[in-house]
């Protein structure tokens, strides 16, 4: 119904091959950075900005990453975890190592050493599949998550074994530590995260991107037109990992402060990343910010009508949230099995076709 | 507006052509979507391929006088073949790309055609397999190369190896070109037009640049329009209609033309381009708007409420906006909301959003069809018209369109009507004459310029506008002496959305019958509604219930029949449902898919008596031909039914509405 | 079909056997296939013949014998090693990427022929831009080839079987091979699609000057197409030749009309 | 020597434990191709269920484990009815979704139900060490070895449930075929319930084993994670298999706890059973029991 496309014709491949070729899907992404960068910090209170945008960013792009190997790859992983830990001793490594890179060299640098981290653990997907390499990848989770806990050098040997984000700058503004403020920490990831949505996007309509889709949908037809599974599940476990990487260095550095590796990313991390995906659409960078959306809101909303709405006893509304949370998550596979970016997707159709209904 | 509107030397398309490349040198001349994307050549470039072309024709041996057959789809270096050969004084003769070897092989002969340029393979077969047939044929220059590496014949040449000779040839005579373009007149012949005539051999029409310019350019003035219009080029580019709007009008205006990228991307290739001056026959009009209400059947309960609230609103006030009449402030805002829910989406899906106008010609349009794109706010116009003239005779002014008129004369034209109600006309674009056929030429067009159209009409006194009944050879009479207008009456059938194609018999008769031809997506959805189960065209056209259906479309017309005193008598006793689609392969339909009264007669002579008896059934064995041009035999049992018919009312036929 | 001249031999299948534990799939095959021939292969179901192209690019390891291609010998390789060099193929199954568009499809047969990192294109810029679209050109002409420009962009999943067998064509002929195997291409068609795939195969093999090497249970469309014939049963060879060759061959005949096996 | 003899044994006893709770993945993935993440969580559920029939009701034992396995038997049909039978033919990962989900619902279920704190689970099942082997110098807990003769007799009930019962083969016919276990004459969804009933059951089994053991708490629901390595050891569809594994994991694990363990700072036993299955699914990606595959295309 919004979309008016006559008229809109292509006269070249660029125009054809633009990440949104419709002007009308332009001007909605228009708005929404518009409204990411100018409205959100103008009218959220620093509660809403700390309980629920900043958790939310840093969700979605570990959903953007695990959506990488698990959407567009089609490897299921349950070490999402393990991964967004390697990404929070990295950083912590390098803040206390190496301050002076800067604070966003330091989160690209842990994504990329969660990427070789990732990599080691994605060559058994060159002999497994399915399940047995779903079930594979949680030896991963265990096994980092006991190195962190085990290994001194990674807390630098203090007694609790925690980590703590020492206080960083950029451009003189602290993004890091108990001083810095929320808005400031909302631009650091609120960018971060859009840039790398956007290099998501690059990817997956990409030779990278459809040769993880061969991979996922015809592995054996893929290899035969000559797609080498070695070189696209590797980089797809690579990409993803870098991903969740930064997102656990986020997580750690910027939202938590200080974190203890099995509270923090234990394997209950690794599910609810792969709710995310699930829930928001496989194979789709709009489904994982969905996605994260829906679960990063959900328990908080859950918390909120039975504490505050009803009086709930916590400890009886904690059991209450957790079965409501799994109901809804079947309830909701039930119901839309592709997810909210389907949901989407069928709408936007609808809209483009409108008043016909096909 | 538009500098070369006034240029008086500017008589030649050539010379347009070259003017537009110094004028408007990097605005698009014609674009084709090819390879998924839209390509497009600026006037600077079409002039240089143009140039290109025309130097290798010339190198080839086309001279002032030669014909240059084009055969294919709308692309733009055909389009480019026309000017080409119109630089060298020679004549293009676009012919019928589906039609089959053997009608091209009269046209081909008769237009003594020395190069083909034609679009591919397909093509190329055709020719070769008819070349014995018409040795004038010198030179075959093909487009598409696909297939035909390993053809092996000195006359068969490459359009790019053409254009390569051409460059040659310029360069050892740099002015070439310019002095051709110099030595074209408007008097000069500027194409010939085969007319796929209901009877007889088609004849060629023969048209001056003159004609075809100037005819053009009245057009441009009188709709006001500019360089900037977008126009899709997807009818046959040997009708007269596609060289006036996507070729004359054009190179008058300067404006851009899309060429779609094949048969089967039209409805989307008209969505991505977006028309801003649309022309179809009423039977595209007719398609769209069967389509748009079958889709609506399968939306959700509340959209389609939603739909026929506001077409219904659309219907009430939607005319009276376009014509700029006053509605009160409520309907105004109404139909406002409604083009936001309904009429805006939909003009957008069509593809008609940005048209500021559209034209139908060419047979008489539904009214209810017809308003129903001017409700929607598409300023969709009636135009009548003839190749004889480069199209236009009369069209409709804006502010003064009617579903049941043509408009009246176009600028220039002179129209009357003689003692036996048939229209005449004079204009500029009259044609030169018919190629080698003085006899037709002579019966057709006057000493002093009045051409005869064949057709039979009034000026309608209330408005001044031309109005056409029938052809003047098809308007009859009963035995009792009844006016009998066929083409009138299978009109009003052909309004409803389930039929097709209808024939009326009756002229000598006692009384009117009809086939009827029902459309196969229509009835076929309405039987899915209503649980009928069938199993294609021939099953679905047996059904009795599809039967009274169609009983029920001949009442109404019965009943609107008894309301004219001239026609009353004349109403559909008895009709049939025909077993097979009529098609141009087979001969019943021209390839402008009119209707070959005779020839169905002839051929379907058995059913025609049976009509004319009490039978209630009829057995039939035809002989069809299949896409691939293989011929097969179909057999059926007719089944004949009735229709009412009602006492004539005493309302005399200028009362009713 | 008169028999055509053609080049230099392509491949060369010597001897191969071919087993899965006891099971003997092929046994001592040999054929060779010239440049620019279409070569099919038939027998009746469970003859070997898909195995037999799946030892040709790689898929299967045969036991023994060796395969020829381009003048390398070798036992094995692997099967993106034997795209790299030139072999494509389509499957009896029809294996599109489901998930994905027409033009997506056939944008991944030309994987081999891109090349551009993964920060280009993380970036979508400069090299990974230009090769992006230089592809998508050589796409669109494989999409105007076939004539399957109608559903560009439509998802795969969703298309008739007739148009999945052509994108599946399309993908295979976008990684510009100079082997084509085609398993089964008409399996399943009726006779205006075998028609319509008869003549792409054609053309493919004329536009290009692809060699072809083709499976196909359709004796007449067999008979039409082929330059050469070589006939499996049950493993064996039966008989290798032209077309009326191996249509005269009393052995064939056998397999074919049912004599019961030794 | 004694001492490798009394860790290995213990490894034995220990593998048994997680074939059980092994045993009830197999059957449910064979049975359905759906990987049930919550049998750790059923297992949980269970074992409350029985504590609080015997302490909140005061049921003697035999009443109370009746009174649990209909409730097992309830819940199979209930997974079923609300679940199971709208998720026909999805694909294998958002079952399996499914089940995490459920396994968050029975988790709240449980807690809200019986409470969150720890029970002590008495059924009478011997504790301590086994006295014949603690003589030859041996440690064996009685507990484990009453674990591993239930858990054999249960594999033994199952095999003849499997191969002698119509609903057994029909079960193992559904594994194969979806058709062929519709003309066996039994509807898909009274397999499904059948089979997630005994699956509830091998739940409870396991859960009493576990419970009486540490005690009936929420960490009981991650020894479905003790499992998983089994299962890809074993092969997912192989009751074999799943024994074996576990016996292999079990062995394994406690041999690398005890000899590995200290050079590492231990608490290995977190992943090392992961990597054992690993290492070895790389030699033979088909696991222990499963066929070599050939793939076709």
């Amino acid at each position: 119904m919004i979309y008016r496309e006559t008229g809109q014709f292509k006269a070249n491949y660029a125009d054809d091959q633009a990440l949104f070729p419709i002007a009308q899907d332009r001007y909605v992404i228009y708005a929404v950075l518009f409204a990411t960068f100018a409205v959100v910090p103008m009218i959220l209170n620093q509660y809403w900005l700390n309980a629920i945008i900043l958790p939310f960013l840093i969700y979605s792009l570990a959903a953007l990453g695990l959506n990488v190997l698990t959407g567009y790859c089609g490897q299921v992983s349950l070490g999402t975890g393990g991964f967004m830990a390697v990404g929070a001793f990295s950083i912590y490594k390098l803040m206390v190592a190496v301050p002076e890179l800067g604070f966003i060299t330091l989160v690209i640098l842990s994504g990329i050493i969660t990427a070789a981290v990732g990599a080691l653990f994605g060559l058994p997907s060159l002999r497994i599949k399915g399940f047995y390499l779903a079930v594979a990848t949680l030896a991963s989770q265990f096994f980092l998550i006991w190195l962190f806990n085990k290994v001194g050098w990674f807390f630098n040997y203090n007694a609790t074994g925690m980590i703590t984000s020492p206080p960083m700058t950029i451009f003189g503004v602290l993004v890091t530590g108990p001083e810095a403020t929320v808005t400031a920490k909302y631009f650091l990831v609120a960018s971060i995260v859009a840039v790398f949505a956007l290099v998501a996007k690059n990817l997956a309509r990409g030779r990278f991107g459809r040769n993880w889709m061969a991979i996922r949908d015809m592995d054996i037809a893929a290899e035969l037109i000559g797609v080498r599974p070695l070189i696209a599940k590797l980089s797809a476990f690579a990409v993803s990992s870098f991903y969740i990487g930064m997102a656990g260095a986020l997580y750690f550095a910027v939202w938590l402060g200080s974190a203890e590796p099995t509270e923090a990313f234990d394997i209950n991390q690794s599910f609810l990343v792969l709710f995310m995906i699930i829930i928001g659409g496989l194979g789709s960078v709009l489904g994982s910010f969905l996605g994260a959306g829906f679960l990063v809101l959900m328990p908080i909303l859950l918390k909120n009508i039975l504490v505050d709405g009803f009086g709930t006893d916590s400890a009886l509304a904690a059991h209450i949230e957790i079965m409501t949370v799994g109901a809804l998550i079947i309830i909701f596979l039930i119901v839309e099995p592709h997810g909210l970016a389907r949901l989407w997707r069928i709408a936007k159709e609808k809209l483009r076709l409108w008043p016909f209904p096909y | 507006m538009n500098a070369s509107l006034n240029e008086e030397t500017l008589d030649t398309f050539p010379k347009l052509l070259l003017s537009h490349a110094r004028l408007r040198p990097d605005h698009d001349a014609i674009r084709e979507k090819d390879l998924g994307i839209w390509q497009s050549w600026t006037w600077s470039q079409a002039e240089s391929e143009v140039r290109a072309l025309a130097c290798g024709l010339a190198s080839l041996g086309l001279k002032r006088g030669d014909k240059l057959a084009i055969i294919g789809d709308n692309r733009p270096r055909l389009y480019w073949g026309m000017t080409a050969a119109q630089t060298l004084g020679a004549i293009p003769v676009p012919l019928y790309q589906d039609s089959v070897a053997e009608e091209m092989s009269y046209v081909l002969d008769n237009a003594d055609v020395k190069i083909a340029l034609v679009q591919n393979q397909e093509q190329v077969d055709k020719i070769l397999e008819l070349k014995e047939r018409c040795p004038k044929i010198e030179h075959i220059i093909f487009d598409e190369i696909r297939g035909l590496r390993d053809y092996d014949h000195a006359f068969l040449h490459n359009f790019e190896d053409v254009q390569q000779k051409g460059r040659e040839l310029e360069q050892n005579d740099p002015d070439f070109y310019q002095q051709q373009v110099d030595s074209t007149n408007g008097e000069d012949i500027a194409i010939m037009l085969y007319t796929s005539g209901t009877t007889g051999n088609p004849k060629g029409v023969v048209l001056t640049n003159d004609n075809c310019i100037i005819t053009a350019r009245n057009g441009i003035i009188r709709e006001g329009l500019t360089d900037k219009e977008e126009v899709l080029a997807y009818l046959p580019m040997a009708w007269v209609g596609d060289n006036l709007f996507s070729y004359a009008q054009s190179y008058v205006a300067g404006f851009c033309v899309s060429c779609p990228e094949s048969a089967s991307t039209i409805a989307n290739d008209l969505r991505e381009i977006g028309p801003t001056y649309y022309f179809a026959p009423p039977r595209v009009y007719e398609n769209m708007l069967t389509q748009v209400m079958i889709r609506m059947e399968d939306a959700a309960k509340i959209k389609r409420h939603v739909f026929h609230f506001f077409m219904k609103h659309a219907s009430k006030v939607g005319v009276k906006i376009l014509n700029g009449e006053s509605v009160s402030l409520k309907d105004s805002l109404i139909y406002k909301l409604g083009n936001i829910f309904v009429y805006g989406p939909l003009k957008d899906v069509l593809g008609l959003s940005r048209t500021k106008l559209a034209y139908t010609a060419g047979e008489a349009i539904g009214p209810e069809i017809f308003d129903f794109y001017r409700s929607l706010g598409i300023n969709i116009k009636q135009l009548y018209g003839q190749t004889e003239c480069m199209v236009f005779i009369c069209s409709q002014p804006d502010g003064e369109v009617y579903a049941d008129t043509v408009g009246t004369p176009s600028p220039d034209v002179e129209i009357k009507i003689n003692d036996d109600g048939e229209i005449l006309y004079r204009s500029p674009g009259v044609f030169h004459s018919y190629y080698k056929n003085p006899e037709s030429t002579a019966s057709t067009k006057t000493e002093d310029g009045w051409v005869y159209t064949g057709d039979a009409g009034y000026i309608d006194d209330k408005n001044g506008h031309l109005k056409i009944i029938d052809r003047a050879n098809d308007v009859g009479k009963l035995k009792d002496g009844t006016m009998f207008a066929p083409k009138y009456i299978e009109n009003k059938l052909k309004f409803f959305s389930y039929i097709q194609e209808a024939v009326l018999y009756g002229n000598g008769r006692d009384y009117s019958t009809a086939f009827i031809n029902i459309d196969l997506d229509a009835v076929g959805n309405w039987a899915e509604r209503n649980n009928l189960a069938y199993s294609g065209y021939i099953d679905l056209a047996g059904l009795p219930e599809v039967y009274q259906l169609l009983k029920e479309c001949i009442d109404k017309v019965n009943v609107d029949l008894s309301q004219d005193s001239r026609l009353g008598n004349s109403q559909i006793r008895r009709f049939l449902i025909l077993h097979k689609e009529l098609d141009a392969d087979d001969g019943e339909l021209t390839r402008t898919r009119k209707v070959r009264r005779n020839f169905v007669a002839e051929r379907y002579e058995t059913l025609i008596n049976a009509l004319y008896s009490d039978a209630e059934e009829c057995h039939v064995n035809t002989q069809v031909t299949f896409e691939d041009g293989r011929t097969g035999m179909l057999e059926a049992d007719i089944r004949l039914c009735n229709a009412e018919c009602y006492p004539l009312s005493s309302s005399p036929q200028e009362d009713a509405a | 079909m008169s028999a055509r001249q053609f080049g230099d031999t392509i491949l060369e299948v010597n001897n191969i056997s071919l087993s899965f534990g006891v099971m003997k799939v092929l046994d001592n095959i040999s054929f060779d296939i010239k440049k620019g021939e279409i070569r099919s292969i038939i027998g009746p179901n469970g003859a070997g013949k898909s195995s037999m192209l799946n030892v040709i690019n790689g898929f299967y390891h045969p036991q023994e014998g060796t395969i020829t291609f381009k003048g390398e010998t070798r036992k094995a390789m692997a099967p993106h090693v034997a795209a790299s060099h030139g072999i494509a193929r389509t499957f009896q199954n029809i294996a599109l990427f489901k998930g994905m568009s027409t033009l997506d499809n056939i944008m991944t047969g030309r994987n081999l022929k891109m090349k551009t990192n993964i920060f280009w294109q993380a970036l979508h810029l400069g090299p990974a831009r230009k090769e992006e679209l230089e592809n998508r050109e050589a796409a669109e002409r494989i999409i105007d080839f076939l004539d399957i420009q109608a559903i560009r962009k439509k998802p795969v999943g969703k298309l008739p079987y007739g148009l999945q067998k052509r994108v599946e064509l399309g993908r295979a002929l976008a990684a510009e091979p100079e082997l084509l195997l085609l398993d089964e291409p008409m399996a399943g068609m009726n006779s205006e699609e075998k028609e319509d795939m008869s003549r792409f195969i054609i053309d493919v093999n004329d536009e290009f000057g692809t060699t072809i090497a083709l499976i196909e249970h359709d004796m007449g469309v067999v008979m039409d197409l082929s330059d050469r014939v070589v006939v499996l049963d049950y493993g064996k060879q039966l008989a290798d030749g032209f077309p009326e060759e191996v249509r005269a061959n009393q052995k064939v005949i056998d397999a074919y009309l049912g004599v019961p096996h030794e | 020597m004694l001492f490798f003899i009394e860790v290995t044994l213990s490894g034995l006893m220990a593998g048994v434990m997680y074939s059980l709770v092994a045993l009830g993945f197999v059957l449910i993935f064979k049975a359905s191709g759906i990987f049930n993440f919550a049998q750790g969580v059923m297992a949980l559920f269970a074992a409350l269920t029985l504590v609080g029939f015997m302490d909140e009701f005061g049921m003697p034992v035999w009443l109370a484990i009746i009174g649990t396995i209909a409730v097992m038997i309830a819940l199979a049909w209930v997974i079923e009815r609300v679940m199971l039978r709208h998720l026909v033919n999805q694909e294998p990962i958002i079952l399996f979704m499914a089940t995490i989900g459920l396994a968050y619902v029975l988790e709240g279920l449980g807690d809200i139900l019986w409470g969150s704190d720890v029970k002590v689970l008495d059924i009478g099942i011997p504790q301590g060490a086994w006295d014949w082997l603690w003589d030859q110098g041996i440690y064996v807990e009685k507990l484990e070895l009453f674990a591993a003769a239930t858990a054999a007799i249960l594999v033994i009930f199952l095999a003849i449930f499997f191969q002698k019962t119509r609903t057994g083969r029909a079960l193992r016919a559904v594994a194969d075929d979806h058709q062929a276990a519709l003309s066996v004459g039994i509807s898909l969804h009274t397999i499904w319930v059948i089979v997630w009933s005994v699956s509830g059951i091998v739940a409870l089994v396991a859960g009493i084993m576990w419970g009486s053991k540490s005690g009936v708490q929420f960490s009981l629901s991650l020894i479905a994670l003790k499992a998983l390595p089994v299962l890809i050891l074993g092969g997912f569809t192989s009751v074999p298999g799943a024994i074996i594994g576990g016996m292999i994991i079990g062995v394994g694990e406690k041999l690398a706890e005890v000899y590995l363990g200290p050079f590492v700072g231990g608490a290995i036993e977190n992943w090392f059973a992961y990597m054992l299955a690993l290492a070895f699914l790389l030699f033979r990606p088909q696991g222990l029991f499963g066929e070599r595959i050939i793939e076709r295309v």
